[in-house]
């Protein structure tokens, strides 16, 4: 039996579900030597901002004890002229798609990255960062404000006719009416989740582990909580929904896909296993053949409630 | 600092041989042809300690003293993951992306080079030392708290004429292996110097300032947390010296020119 | 040496920091044979509404992957005047303090319950649960609104001088203002925080392991997230704070005290170790022996950053 | 439903024996002499399966037949719990809390019983037919899904003159457990009759008809996920027949009239 795993999302075709998580990946090429591009539908890179980030004090990622990362990397990147500059001539499009993560502390700063990222070839669409819990500074209050992520996703949406996944995080009780909002404002998708907000102590030394005290929490203890992002977005909102937060198996692959998930984003599992594209994939594959689904994509949203 | 001039290789090791060097010291040899046939001292491996996912990270390892085919990773048990570590058996996978980043630079022909350790610091130099290989003149210090932490074995230390200082006298100089640099510096004044050094911070930055006040240069490799090991992820952030962001300890060091970087802040050991 | 336990919160003097979480140790009566009350500075209901709760659906209760749980209890409980009448004989007043939970699903329903409250003796104070992730009715939207949050609590303060703490939810990206607010209508207390919202799916046979599809995650998973609530809190307002979210043994209890909290509420771990407020304090104790501490309290909020 | 008329005990037993009865059914005897001896059949005790927190939660088994001081749990090998119960060796501690819930209530003296178990349901059924001590006749009927999922060995079945069925024909009669059940009720048509069931839910759904249809009083113990177990976290709701809310299954339950419950909702098996 050959299972057919592309995944047509919109008016994109991807050749697998499988993605990168924004900020695991780089900006597409570290990966080169370990890992099979080929499996990934599309590669999103680390988020760019107007301007360099320095990015936060180290240290910077630290372990939970219940089986987690938190990482406060503090969107340390090129700026966009950097990234056109140093990594426009590397960029992965041969094997997958490119999707570039965009972040900015305006709605002025996103529309000014998107410009400028519009001048480059081979660029899928874009993946609006508007939920990273480790930049916090005046101007947008992304976290939580309908208005402000809406706000984003139509400036952006006048300058561009690429495909636009938003990626929200998982701090709202209730995903629904931002998730609407941003539809209405344009967005092609949205990816759920970011990181939650954690923090980790050293009783001992009684310090923070981190140099910025608080820190995205990824990995395994994430995935129940995107999950519920991502079943509660699908009862509302008719768009592709990527899903990234603690995937590690072809299992925790088809339980977003059940829930309602297109996209499957590997993220905090690359640092640990660079071989997860293939593993994931031949994972979800095996499931698939054993519950006689010849198509990947028949699965989504296929929750039994 | 150069861009990473090397390319990470994936490699399922075969452990050979695990032994107890003293205390909570670990000596382990690993046949890993393609990883110990590229790597250079300073280098290290990102190694997978569990099966599963639990610890979750990688460790990033010093590249050890390679014998052909065989890497030596020499460690400290501290945590859950080189606990798992030293749990390991002979015929055992371990899974590992490796050489990574930058190695120290090769002393130039005019220059005498001295090793300077801490503890388990010495895991990188004992590399150098071997690529040496007799054909560089070279001394070899190395600090320890006491002879109960010794890092290094008797035999090898004969063998490499390895200088001890330890904090309370237990073995060699009764003292700190920076004193041990202050002396031999003053001893070889004449001539052209680099030093290599690798150990704790504040270890460092006293070499550090050593050689800065003296004009002599030098090399350090840090350590810092760290997920990807290959750049990608910019969690292995030290401060530059210029104040101007950071560097990726994975990427442009773990071998830094100690006038690079600002080691006041960041890091842990 | 001997450590003193005891915790001055404002008005209030506990004997020990420890607390029960709401809902994990029912009206205070049912776990009479297995703890030893004693060693909690107090006791949190279940959370009583007006009318009585059936409650969700079963299952509401199951484990995740990552080593914590979610249930979808939905707040079923014995409305306010159920609880009078079949439990305030029996509340465990002579051992140790008891505060009352209390939940609505308006600003009324929570005064009429706390007004019919304010006439049983021995009930130390209320925790108002404006931050349950399994009920959403219409009327209030509290997992997210700061006002809807602060008139809760100004109408409350309005008709009872007893302590009050709000128990708020993690799904704010930013805590600050909610919790300042909260503060200005009269909280004496936060209690950070409730439950994720989480979801767990059997690939296998397709359905969600709970009856009510998503609940609320507890245990060692939400604790990095509880704890940078706590911290970010205790950044902001000037109160005491209780903890709630994986506390499991006594090195968390003094991770959440470094981070701001003088209250320990103990949850899930209740139905794995009933013995827990008696080891948890004991391991609490030994660290402060280890430390040099005489008074639990000298620990709080001395992170180190 | 009465309300819990025990008290919780804590004990921390210690396994005595363990043995496997076939395919993933064990029987475990544990030494604990306070539940043991309060234990009624129906009752369950809330066992905590690791030292640690992994998994999280106690698992929830029925009491077995006690002998003297000795508690039996026999369970099948389900998810990571299960497995690690099976995995404890003699001497082991295993901390529980018990005898929780409300047990079947005894036949009225002229009532005459019939235990109708399916599979692994048959433990509670166990301890009940031990408390008749042969002074009250009654029928044990079982169903299995073949030979090779038996729970109770071939000793116990005659001692106890376990009437078998099974879904295959490869042990005792070939249908279900319900039809023996259906055949005993037409042989015993005169008779006063008060079944005890517990199985998977199916089987007592079907069970339930032929009693109500009958008018036959009949008790069955339910299984649902638990945290606390003992009445106070709500997590064990089972919808009322009345519609009217939910019970309790560890205070209210597990043991209901069968007449009280909606078996279409709820529950897993
Ligand atoms: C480039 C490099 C080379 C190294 N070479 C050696 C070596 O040759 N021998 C040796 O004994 N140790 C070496 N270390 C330190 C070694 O990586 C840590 O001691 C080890 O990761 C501790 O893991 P753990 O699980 O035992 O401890 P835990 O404290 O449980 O680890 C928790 C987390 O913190 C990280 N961590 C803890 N200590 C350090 C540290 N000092 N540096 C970086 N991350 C840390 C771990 O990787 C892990 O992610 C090196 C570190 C780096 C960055
Ligand atoms: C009152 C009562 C009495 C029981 N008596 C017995 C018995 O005598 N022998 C026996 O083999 N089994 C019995 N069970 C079922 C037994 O509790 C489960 O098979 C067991 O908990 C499975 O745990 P696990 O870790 O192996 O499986 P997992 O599937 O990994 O368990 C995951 C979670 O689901 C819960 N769970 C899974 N299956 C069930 C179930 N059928 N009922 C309730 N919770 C479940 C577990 O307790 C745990 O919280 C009883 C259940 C109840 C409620
Ligand atoms: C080290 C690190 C850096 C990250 N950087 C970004 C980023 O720049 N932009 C972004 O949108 N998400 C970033 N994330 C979040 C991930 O893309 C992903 O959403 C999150 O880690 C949850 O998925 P996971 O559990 O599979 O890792 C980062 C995560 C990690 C661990
Ligand atoms: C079964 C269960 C029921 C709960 N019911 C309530 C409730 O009624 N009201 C409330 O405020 N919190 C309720 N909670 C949340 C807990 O009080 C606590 O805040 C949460 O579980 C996090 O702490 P923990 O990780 O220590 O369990 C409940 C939690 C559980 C597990
Ligand atoms: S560890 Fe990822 S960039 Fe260095
Ligand atoms: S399991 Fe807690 S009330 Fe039944």
């Amino acid at each position: 039996m050959r299972v057919d795993t592309s995944i047509r999302m919109g008016r994109l075709d991807l050749q697998t579900p499988l993605l990168t998580g924004s900020g695991t990946f780089g900006y597409g090429d570290e990966f080169r030597s370990l890992v099979d591009y080929s499996r990934f539908g599309g590669v999103v890179t680390k988020s760019i901002s107007l301007e360099p980030r320095p990015g936060n004090p180290p240290p910077r990622i630290c372990e939970t004890s219940a089986g987690g990362i938190i990482n406060s990397i503090g969107l340390a990147n090129l700026g966009v002229d950097g990234f056109i500059a140093g990594k426009a001539g590397v960029l992965p499009v041969d094997e997958t798609k490119l999707f570039v993560s965009v972040v900015g502390d305006s709605v002025e700063e996103f529309v000014a990255v998107v410009e400028r990222l519009e001048g480059v070839a081979g660029i899928s669409g874009y993946e609006l960062n508007v939920s990273c819990p480790n930049v916090r500074r005046g101007g947008l209050d992304l976290g939580g404000d309908r208005d402000a992520v809406a706000a984003v996703v139509s400036e952006v949406r006048s300058v561009t006719g690429r495909f636009m996944s938003v990626k929200l995080t998982p701090h709202y009780a209730v995903i629904g009416p931002v998730a609407e909002a941003a539809v209405r404002a344009g967005a092609d998708a949205f990816t759920l989740t970011n990181t939650l907000s954690g923090m980790v102590v050293d009783a001992e030394s009684r310090k923070p582990l981190l140099g910025n005290v608080t820190g995205g929490y990824s990995g395994p203890p994430l995935k129940p909580v995107a999950l519920a992002k991502v079943w509660q977005a699908a009862q509302v909102v008719d768009v592709p929904i990527w899903a990234s937060g603690g995937i590690i198996n072809g299992i925790d692959g088809i339980e977003f896909m059940l829930a309602g998930a297109s996209g499957l984003q590997l993220g905090s599992v690359l640092f640990a296993d660079y071989d997860a594209p293939v593993r994931i994939l031949e994972e979800m594959i095996e499931y698939c053949v054993r519950h006689g689904v010849d198509r990947l994509s028949d699965l989504i949203g296929r929750l039994e409630v | 600092m150069t861009d990473r001039n090397n390319t990470p290789i994936a490699e399922k090791g075969v452990v050979e041989q695990v032994r107890k060097i003293s205390g909570s010291v670990w000596d382990m040899t690993i046949h890993s042809p393609a990883i110990a046939g590229a790597s250079r001292a300073g280098q290290f491996v990102h190694v997978r300690v569990s099966d599963g996912f639990n610890p979750f990270l990688r460790r990033p390892l010093s590249v050890g003293p390679c014998r052909g085919d065989y890497l030596r990773l020499i460690f400290v048990v501290k945590g859950v993951g080189t606990r798992l570590l030293a749990g390991k058996h002979p015929g055992d996978i371990i899974d590992m992306i490796g050489p990574l980043g930058n190695p120290f630079p090769a002393p130039e022909t005019d220059q005498y080079p001295i090793l300077v350790a801490g503890g388990i610091g010495m895991v990188p130099l004992l590399l150098m030392d071997n690529q040496f290989v007799n054909s560089i003149d070279h001394d070899f210090l190395l600090g320890m708290r006491s002879s109960a932490h010794q890092t290094v074995d008797d035999v090898e230390i004969k063998r490499l004429k390895i200088v001890i200082a330890s904090d309370d006298g237990s073995i060699g100089y009764h003292g700190t292996v920076i004193d041990l640099l202050e002396n031999r510096l003053t001893e070889l004044k004449r001539r052209k110097i680099v030093v290599y050094g690798c150990g704790p911070v504040p270890m460092l930055q006293s070499l550090k300032e050593v050689c800065v006040s003296r004009s002599i240069p030098a090399y350090i490799s840090l350590e810092v947390s760290m997920g990807c090991g290959v750049g990608a992820c910019q969690s292995c952030a030290v401060p530059r010296a210029d104040g101007d962001g950071y560097y990726l300890v994975c990427r442009d060091g773990p071998a830094f020119r100690a006038s690079a970087v600002d080691l006041n802040a960041g890091g842990r050991s």
